[in-house]
């Protein structure tokens, strides 16, 4: 096998330049705010670089910022019927009208009743041009249901309307509606997903880690939560929901149902995870540092599987939010008067409305719009503690 | 490990007994009780009931006994293989499930493999090519049919399927083929309609799937046995089924508790809209009604199933990693 | 001679069905097709989609054969009976047609009324209570003759005018079931050793959960029941679709001699009640009433251009589409002291604004009104439906000051006596989606006069059990079942009389118990009511009756018993295009017109020509 | 230089990661070379990019590096040469050639397999991917090389998991897999970092034999200059990523030019040290010994032994059942009937073949593992603690007191918290200080070890591996214990750092009084640190005296044997293969009588030579027999 000529032997060489032990130490171009950042910093650093995520958080910032302010940003409010609009189709907006520039503005509408399909036909009618007004007075409304203003961020023109999304079989703007229903749904969601995953994650973590009686037990009431459908859960604890409940503590008991109901999965995902993670020397090593199970779960196991948390999580948020859609389904659950998108969209449930009024649909959008921005957080928020990146 | 099993399913006799008795209160506990729905719903229409036959058919199945008599009859039932009866059908319990559960198994199994073949490829996929255009579009998609509630995406398919493909809205197959045997023909008008409902069902569970598979893989990627394998001169690709993929499995098998039961009861509410001939709408049916035995039975059963399934899947967990399987050496 | 389907006549008969003329009676019911109906042709199949198994049951009542029946016009004629005689309104004496039969073709004869009399009624096990109370008239039953083959013969010792619409009513009190098939499953007539096989078979516990098995009428299940509709079951539930066949034996037939009914089959398909309306609107059902609901007329109507289908609007019967009910006996002391105040009532229903109602939710097509009768009843007047119906929110407002109520909080809701807001929470099984969003509008328009409503949700049955204990203020209900009465039609829904009424529960009971349960009434008007009623059964001559009818309805509509919105409204019905004799006009309800009954489903008709 | 001549070239080549806030350069412009049927060893600190250059040369560097330069592969199955760098990523190219023509092991043993696949069925792969082989040729051969490497049961061990292996039986699989397809190149990165030294030789030696019988070639990563001196044909020496000396091992070792060269040469302890001489590291780094550890109150103690390990005995179960219902085959004895004693302010050294249950010691002195039998007892400030009872207060106690250094640097570090966190987590758990003392603390701490304080906000993974054994240390010291039991702590350390911890340990030791349990295959670090030292064989000290009667005079055939495989960085005192490279099992045969059981494990007592010179031996034997 030695049929090349074997190579020379290396000749001896050595490096010229003047040799400074302590360069190692000055290598590392790091800003000295960089060594002095904690962890949440750091992940703060990363999650920035993330665009997506970074949008995403602002856009979930913002809405619910604005679920603050839902009375002002509707240019109705939630109840208000405009019986001569009722169905009324999505209007657009215009710039301008016959060639010169009005500001935004949309043309009145005539309505006109088929009486053999008993549709109303809506035409716009170019000869009324109503230009949309900002920061303007409008309908009263109690903010927060106490202070009393008639401020809006958008109003029709004076005796004009707009239903820049239609309206719907009681002559409601479904712009405002879904505007208020944001209220709910964002805070449902959010809510479900908290008592769900401390749950989840106190519980399975602990049956995880600890194992043994705990664990048993614990797979056993699970077991059992989960042997049952959700759907005659549901009927029972609605059932026992008592009568006379107003439709906050309804609302409030349906959430914390949504979460009660959904913690199983992730305690049995936790549990099995932390079964293997808890061989990890880095575990046994904060153990004989004398950390207790909270900490060891929370800071060292937990961590381990973000990424699955956070996108369970993410997941969670749009199961929570359109749950109770399942809910209104059975007849229990929310239901007008109270307004939430879950509610709006069963509302809509009849293939006539998708035949006939597909804009009723539109709360599927910021339905959308809320899980793929939480998703997208998700994603950043995972890389941003991802050490690999 | 033939003694853990054992063990397991020592365990798993107290848990049913919990179970049955826990579903027994459920179906309780709503007011009232079959009969008093029925005639409510005979007046519902202006009809009158024969409370004299009622009060007889009350007498009959025990519903003027105290509860705990009750349950003791309906659980010593169920172990003779005595399922009860169903009032609103009036006929045993066995024979109301009888065809659907098939039909049921069909489409949620159907279901199931669709999901799992779309979501992996695509999970992987994801996973591999984070933050390609392919993975923002593939997650959007998904994330699209999560958002969208199951009965306004069975209400908008159905609609569009019946106006582009004449496909008969909702159902599980042509009318006429209802009570037919199975043939050719029905098995091809079962095909047509199938693909709704498994769309419906699939979608959101497909994009949680998809996300899932990606994120525990993200989680995998990076570890040094990775690189060990790569190392070695594996294709990239048997690398990530090897190794990352296997160790992502593990959320998925410790779901296969829930798996089981959903084949039989899976999707019921989309299963009411469409009107599909599963097991579903009849549950809900006879929760609503409080066709007490029918309900419980049929819960019964699914709690049954679900057992089996943590079972299967704690004994699945244990096989794939042996961490779990041999955790003995480290007791705390 | 007479013409009978070819489909009686089809291979796969295992034996051959003997001729027509020996299946029809000897005098068969010849229906005359008048006005805009023509005779037709035989054959075809039509569709329906029922939203249950259970909602098979809607064939018998849309069949509509009895004894005696009512026709479009609301008037009595017979139908299965050949001829019938009533002695000072308390000897009935019903004459069948010789040579009618069963569907299994086994003689129809007054052994089957005897059978029922003595064997079902009078037996103390199938029937614990005796004679069902529908049949007694002051706990008194009847007198069962058998007079002869073709002849039997109910006598009571008092006058009982509501025997009738009883047996035309949509579901009767069965006075005759086919004996020869049913005397299997009775001790008194089948060995004891084969009796307990066929329990066995059956897997029920005993003979009489069989014998109540195999003869329920109600809901045609049982495929093996012999019948006198004009479609008979084929199939065994539980299943996805039920085969109705046409009786070979049915005792109908039309002016040119061809046995009724002219369709084959009907085939009713089991789907979930809310896809019901979207399947009708794709040409899925021939003929479709039930599971559809106005609010869906605008897309079925548009889908005729797509189907061959025709959209019809019919008029519901009831007395009021929608009415809120105030709980006369609810346990609160405050609220039954205010709701046993007429005042109150009146300043209620005077402060809603029904035109607005009818026009956001009916398209201003339904009609505004209290909860009375409607035009198309001869007792009508306006008075009964314009009673305290007109929007006056002045004199609503003086009312309720009068009564005292004229502190308000902060939000300008008025304070009960005991200081609480006016809030009435108005409870309803929310079944009908239209049921919020009138609520809704009338909370706006109580708004004006103090009084906030919130609306509970609640089952069905739940909602019906917390009436009767009085828990309830308020409920939605609907308006009177029969809208269109005659006077000769018993006026009990307006005076208490069954603990069904959810304005006074108890005085209902009260009366039902004769006496035992309940409480008597203490208010004037109500006791009123019983009397008249009363003095109805009583009364001698349809004058009589006449007079006290309006007496009553007076009283009921000027006190408000019951607040009714909005009456006449429209239910769409679909029809294959192709499909004739189904009247374009026509009323919709349970009582008196069972459904579809009274416009003979079996003269519906199926024209091969039609253009598709 | 013949053109076609190199095995492998390397020219100009440079490897950086960007990173938030500056990128790390870990290669720069670096040339070398290797011949075929040659070893070139690459020595130099931790952090030089040592394992970077290996990885590039797989290419298997994650996809963040930005790699650029020349890798050229001259394969002599091949006729032409390949630039590995040009070559498609994780083509097909380039995949035949990994595992295949270039083997590599890894630094880190410990997590380089999954841990859900058998140790057999991980190295079974790799010929399952380039050989043609049926499953039972390929089993055959799997045992084959993995009994070559050590196991004394190759069957056994292929079926085992990977968490059931001691880290040097897990570095062995790790050889076994990088030989088994008999590559052109090795690339061992700390072959034998986690083995002994009689392991070593013998894996040594196994290297030497596959080299000289199919011409591999190695590109040899360590820092044991001991190990080079005995292995390497040629040296190079990389600072900082670049190449500061290279040539034939006889220039390097002779006559060093470079500073770097030299000062790592001087760091490297050495047996003939006098006791209290101190280490020269490269960069001497004073330290605030009193201000490094915050002692709570110390009283004088009132016994001098800290701590007494009486008759402890641990046995693990064997894990896999050969599929169902067969029968368990008999439980691995990893600690057997063991007892010594460590006194206040001493530093036991602990040596012993790898797998002989030093690690299992320890764990269950820190109660990481529950012993079958026997007592720990540690005598504290206040009064002895019954070790593996204590409960409540007392535990919490133990655990400041005792601290440990894991032996495997990567996995004792949680990877998701940064080296704050980890530092500062014992200070937290303990409730130390605030928030700001703590954060002192931390960079006092991270000074200790010669980092830089960036690495505060850096994760685990980033760190090569040397840096992870000190972020160790420095947590084991956080809390200011009395006791620390380092399980190997500075084997992943090279020769320069491991001067300065090693030199810290001692400073740390003299100051504040600690007392060490000093586990370690290097027994010139054992020599330079322990006072006394304990010898461990299968489960059992076979010997244990103070620190200069081991060394000088060992009686047990054992000890004898692991000195004598010591290399030494001398070329002069080369290892003798022949003499110590046999597999120990095979070496025990030839024991002397009176060291041997013969089956019955209770024959065996320590025999007490004087001067705190124990020996195991049979029960019968007089103390002046065992002395030869
Ligand atoms: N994935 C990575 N990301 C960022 N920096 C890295 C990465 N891998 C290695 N480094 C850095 O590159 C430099 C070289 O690391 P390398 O692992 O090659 O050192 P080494 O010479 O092998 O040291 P040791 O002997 O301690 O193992 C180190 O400073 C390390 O921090
Ligand atoms: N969790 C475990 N399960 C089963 N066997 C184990 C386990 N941990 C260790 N062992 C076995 O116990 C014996 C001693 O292992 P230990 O880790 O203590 O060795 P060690 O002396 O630290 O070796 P090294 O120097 O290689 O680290 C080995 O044979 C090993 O296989
Ligand atoms: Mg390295
Ligand atoms: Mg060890």
């Amino acid at each position: 096998m030695e049929n090349n000529v074997q190579p020379a032997s290396l000749t001896h060489f050595v490096r010229q330049e003047p040799f400074d032990p302590y360069a190692v130490e000055t290598d590392r171009g790091g800003t000295s705010d960089l060594d002095q950042a904690s962890q949440l910093r750091l992940m703060w650093w990363r999650f920035r670089r993330h665009k997506p995520a970074l949008i995403s958080g602002i856009l979930l910032i913002a809405a619910y910022v604005m679920i603050l302010f839902v009375e002002f940003l509707a240019p109705y409010r939630v109840h208000t019927r405009h019986m001569d609009y009722i169905y009324a189709p999505p209007q657009s907006v215009h710039l301008f009208h016959e060639g010169s520039f009005v500001g935004p503005f949309v043309y009145g509408m005539s309505m006109k009743l088929d009486m053999v399909t008993l549709q109303r036909v809506y035409s716009e009618d170019t000869s009324k041009v109503q230009p949309i007004r900002f920061f303007c007075r409008g309908e009263n409304y109690h903010f927060w249901g106490m202070v009393k203003s008639d401020l809006h961020l958008v109003c029709p023109a004076k005796e004009g309307q707009m239903f820049l999304m239609g309206t719907d079989r009681l002559g409601r703007d479904m712009l405002s509606r879904i505007i208020y229903g944001a209220r709910i749904s964002l805070t449902i969601g959010l809510l479900g997903v908290t008592t769900s995953f401390v749950l989840g994650i106190i519980i399975g973590g602990l049956a995880g880690y600890w194992g043994g009686w705990f664990d048993l037990v614990t797979q056993r009431v699970i077991e059992m939560l989960h042997s049952i459908p959700s759907i005659p859960l549901w009927l029972a604890l609605a059932a026992i929901m008592p009568a006379d409940w107003s439709p906050l503590l309804i609302y409030l008991g349906i959430t914390f149902i949504l979460g009660l109901l959904d913690w199983t999965g992730l305690a049995r995902a936790v549990r099995s995870k932390l079964f293997s993670l808890r061989e990890e020397d880095y575990v046994l090593a904060a153990q004989l540092m004398g950390a207790g199970s909270a900490r060891i779960i929370g800071r060292h196991l937990i961590p381990g599987f973000m990424s699955h948390l956070i996108a369970s999580a993410t997941l969670t948020i749009p199961s929570m939010i359109l749950g109770e859609t399942t809910l209104s389904f059975l007849g229990l659950g929310l239901r007008p008067p109270i307004t939430s998108w879950g509610v709006l969209l069963t509302e809509a449930r009849t293939v006539s409305i998708v035949a006939l009024y597909p804009w009723l649909l539109l709360p599927v959008v910021p339905v959308i719009f809320v899980i793929l921005a939480f998703n997208f957080l998700g994603d950043g928020l995972r890389d941003a503690a991802d050490p690999y990146k | 490990m033939i003694r853990y099993i054992l063990w397991r399913i020592m365990v798993m006799i107290p848990t049913l007994v919990m179970i049955s008795m826990l579903i027994f209160t459920i179906i309780e506990l709503p007011p009232g009780d079959y009969f008093e729905s029925y005639v409510e719903e005979l007046k519902a229409i202006g009809e009158k009931a024969d409370m004299q036959e009622i009060e007889e058919l009350r007498a009959r199945y025990g519903f003027d006994q105290p509860e705990p008599i009750r349950y003791l009859n309906w659980v010593g039932g169920m172990l003779k293989g005595d399922f009860g009866y169903s009032f609103e059908y009036r006929m045993p319990v066995s024979d109301v499930v009888g065809d659907r559960v098939w039909l049921t198994i069909l489409v949620s199994t159907v279901t199931i493999i669709v999901t799992w073949l779309i979501a992996f490829p695509i999970g992987i996929y994801s996973a591999t090519h984070q933050y390609s255009w392919g993975d923002y579009g593939l997650t959007l998609l998904g994330l699209i049919g999560l958002a969208v509630p199951n009965f306004v995406l069975a209400l908008v398919l159905m609609y569009l399927a019946n106006i582009w493909f004449g496909t008969s809205i909702g159902h599980l197959m042509d009318q006429k083929y209802l009570n037919e045997p199975m043939s050719w023909d029905k098995f091809k008008s079962i095909l047509e309609h199938i693909w709704i409902p498994v769309i419906i069902i699939g979608t959101a569970g497909t994009a949680g799937m998809v996300r899932r598979v990606r994120a525990n893989l993200l989680d995998e990627l990076h570890k040094q046995y990775v690189m060990t394998a790569r190392a070695k001169g594996l294709h990239p690709f048997r690398v990530l089924i090897k190794y990352p993929l296997r160790m992502s499995l593990n959320f998925f098998i410790s779901d296969i508790g829930s798996v089981l039961p959903h084949i039989i009861s899976g999707a019921e509410i989309t299963a009411v809209v469409l009107s599909l001939e599963t097991t579903g709408p009849m549950l809900i049916r006879a929760l609503q009604s409080q066709d007490m035995y029918l309900a419980g039975s049929f819960l019964m059963f699914l709690a049954f199933l679900t057992v089996i399934g943590v079972l299967v899947s704690d004994i699945a967990l244990a096989l794939l990693d042996p961490r779990i399987r041999l955790r003995g050496g480290s007791t705390k | 001679a007479y013409v009978d389907s070819d489909y009686v006549r089809r291979p796969d008969l295992k034996e051959p069905l003997p001729p027509i003329d020996q299946r029809l009676p000897k005098v068969p019911r010849v229906v005359k097709l008048e006005g805009d109906k023509a005779p037709g042709r035989l054959g075809g199949t039509i569709r329906m989609l029922i939203g249950g198994q259970r909602d098979i049951r809607y064939m018998p009542i849309n069949g509509y054969s009895r004894l005696i029946g009512y026709n479009p016009k609301l008037e009595l004629e017979t139908d299965i009976l050949e001829s019938f005689e009533v002695k000072e309104e308390r000897i009935f004496t019903f004459r069948l047609r010789d040579g009618h039969r069963w569907s299994d073709g086994s003689e129809f004869t007054t052994e089957d009324f005897r059978y029922v009399w003595e064997d079902m009624f009078l037996n103390k096990k199938l029937y614990k209570g005796g004679i069902p109370a529908s049949l007694k008239v002051d706990g008194k039953a009847p007198k069962f003759e058998v007079l002869d083959r073709l002849t039997v013969r109910y006598t009571w010792e008092d006058p009982n005018p509501d025997f009738l619409a009883d047996v035309a009513s949509p579901s009767p009190t069965r006075l005759m079931h086919p004996a020869a098939y049913l005397k299997q499953f009775h001790p008194k007539y089948q060995t004891p050793e084969k009796l307990a096989e066929l329990v066995a078979k059956s897997r029920v516990e005993d003979w009489v959960a069989l014998h109540q098995l195999k003869s329920r009428v109600v809901r045609p299940e049982n495929p093996a029941l012999p019948t006198l509709d004009p479609w008979c079951n084929r199939t065994e539930p539980p299943s996805g679709q039920f085969i109705f066949e046409r009786n070979p034996y049915f005792h109908r037939v039309d002016e040119k001699g061809q046995q009724l009914p002219y369709i084959d089959r009907v085939l009713l398909d089991v789907s979930s009640p809310g896809i019901i309306s979207a399947k009708a609107g794709t040409g899925e059902s021939d003929l479709q009433v039930t599971n559809l609901d106005f609010s869906d007329y605008t897309f079925l109507k548009s889908a005729e251009q797509r189907y061959p289908i025709t959209v019809d609007l019919w008029k519901r019967t009831q007395g009021s589409r929608m009415a809120l009910i105030p709980n006369l006996n609810c346990k609160d002391p405050v609220w039954r002291g205010l709701f046993q105040d007429v005042r109150v009532r009146r300043a209620l229903s005077l402060a809603i604004d029904r035109d607005e109602i009818n026009k956001a939710v009916f398209y201003g097509l339904g009609q505004k009104s209290g909860n009375a009768i409607l035009p198309d009843s001869p007792l009508y007047r306006d008075e009964y439906r314009l009673a305290w119906a007109d929007l006056n929110l002045d004199k609503a407002n003086a009312l309720l000051d009068e009564v005292g109520l004229t502190k308000r909080n902060w939000d300008g809701i008025r304070l009960l006596p005991d200081g609480r807001p006016m809030t009435i929470i108005v409870e309803s099984s929310g079944e009908n989606a239209f049921e919020t969003d009138v609520l809704e509008l009338v909370n706006d328009h109580w708004l004006e006069i103090g009084v906030k409503i919130f609306i509970h949700i609640s089952q069905r049955e739940l909602l019906r059990r917390r009436i009767k204990g009085g828990d309830t203020i308020m409920t939605v209900g609907p308006g009177l079942d029969n809208g269109v009465p005659t006077p000769d039609m018993s006026p009990r829904e307006l005076a208490p009389t069954s603990d069904d009424q959810q304005q006074w529960p108890l005085w209902g009971l009260y009366a039902l118990s004769n006496g035992h349960d309940g409480k008597p009434p203490d208010l004037a008007e109500a006791i009123a009511l019983q009397d008249l009623m009363g003095a109805w059964r009583r009364a001698p001559s349809s004058e009589e009756r006449t007079r006290i009818w309006h007496e009553m309805l007076h009283i009921f509509t000027d006190q408000v018993f019951t607040i009714g919105i909005v009456n006449a409204t429209l239910q769409p019905i679909v029809t294959a295009r192709s499909l004739r004799n189904v009247p374009q006009k026509a009323l919709y309800g349970f009582d008196p017109t069972a459904f579809l009954g009274v416009y003979m489903p079996d003269t519906f008709w199926l024209d091969k020509e039609a253009g598709k | 230089m013949t053109e076609r001549g190199d095995l492998l070239r390397v020219e100009n080549l440079s490897v950086s990661f960007p990173l938030w806030g500056g990128t790390i350069e870990a290669v720069r412009n670096l040339d070398m070379r290797i011949r075929p049927g040659k070893v070139t060893a690459l020595v130099g600190e931790s952090g030089s990019g040592k394992s970077v250059l290996g990885r590039a040369i797989m290419g298997i560097e994650t996809p963040v590096a930005r790699t650029s330069g020349q890798i050229i592969f001259n394969d002599p199955e091949r006729d032409e040469p390949l630039d590995l760098l040009s070559l498609p990523h994780d083509g097909r190219k380039i995949r035949s050639i990994r595992g295949n023509r270039i083997g590599m092991i890894f630094q880190e043993p410990m997590t380089s397999f999954s841990p859900m696949h058998t140790i057999g069925n991980q190295i079974d792969e790799v010929l399952r991917v380039h050989s043609i082989l049926s499953p039972g040729e390929r089993r055959e051969r799997c045992e084959d090389v993995l009994g070559r490497v050590g196991f004394e049961n190759p069957g056994r061990a292929f079926d085992m998991y990977p968490f059931e292996l001691s880290g040097g039986m897990r570095q062995r699989a790790m050889i076994a897999m990088a030989l088994i397809c008999r590559p052109a190149l090795l690339i061992a990165d700390e072959p034998t970092t986690a083995l002994d030294v009689t392991i070593q030789a013998q894996i040594l030696k196994l290297l030497r034999e596959a080299q000289a019988k199919l011409g591999m070639a190695m590109l040899l990563i360590t820092h044991d200059l001991g190990v080079v001196a005995s292995m390497a044909d040629e040296v190079v020496v990389v600072y900082r990523g670049q190449v500061m000396e290279a040539g034939t091992a006889e220039d390097i070792f002779r006559n060093p030019q470079h500073p770097y060269t030299r000062g790592l040469m001087q760091a490297v302890p050495d047996f003939n040290m006098a006791r209290d001489e101190r280490l020269k590291p490269l960069r001497e780094i004073k330290v605030d010994t009193a201000g490094l550890m915050q002692r709570t109150g110390r009283t004088e103690a009132k016994t001098d032994i800290i701590l007494s390990v009486r008759n402890v005995t641990k046995s693990f179960l064997p894990k896999r059942s050969q599929g169902f219902g067969a029968r368990p085959s008999a439980p691995t004895v990893a600690v057997n009937d063991v007892s010594f004693d460590i006194k206040r302010g001493e530093t036991l050294g602990l040596v012993g073949e790898s797998g002989c249950g030093k690690t299992t010691m320890s764990k269950i002195i820190m109660r990481g593992l529950t012993a079958n039998s026997g007592t720990v007892t540690y005598n504290g400030d206040n009064g002895p603690i019954d070790v593996l009872n204590a409960e409540g207060q007392a535990l919490q106690e133990l655990r400041t007191r005792i601290q440990m250094v894991f032996q495997d640097p990567v996995s004792s570090l949680s990877p998701r918290m940064p080296v704050r966190s980890i530092i500062s987590e014992p200070l937290e758990i303990h409730a130390r200080g605030d928030a700001k003392s703590r954060q002192e603390a931390v960079q006092r701490l991270i000074h200790a070890i010669g980092l830089p304080d960036s690495a505060l906000s850096r994760y685990p993974h980033s760190f090569s591996g040397g840096q992870r054994q000190r972020i160790g240390i420095a947590r084991a010291l956080a809390l200011g214990p009395d006791l620390i039991i380092c399980d190997e702590p500075v084997s992943a350390l090279d020769v320069s750092i491991q001067a300065q911890i090693l030199n810290l340990m001692k400073d740390l030791k003299k100051e504040l009084g600690l007392t060490y349990l000093f586990i370690s295959h290097n027994l010139a670090v054992v020599n330079y640190m322990a006072d006394r030292v304990a010898v461990m064989y299968a489960g059992r000290i076979v010997e244990i005296a103070p620190c200069e009667i081991i060394m000088r005079n060992p009686v047990h055939p054992y000890t004898k044997k692991l000195l004598a495989a010591v290399p030494l960085p001398n070329l002069d005192c080369p290892l003798d293969f022949e003499a110590i490279g046999q597999p120990s099992a095979a070496a025990k045969k030839v024991w002397a009588t009176q060291f041997k059981d013969d089956g019955n494990p209770d024959s065996l007592i320590h025999a007490d030579l004087g001067g705190g010179h124990w020996v195991l031996a049979r029960r019968n034997v007089d103390a002046r027999e065992l002395r030869p």
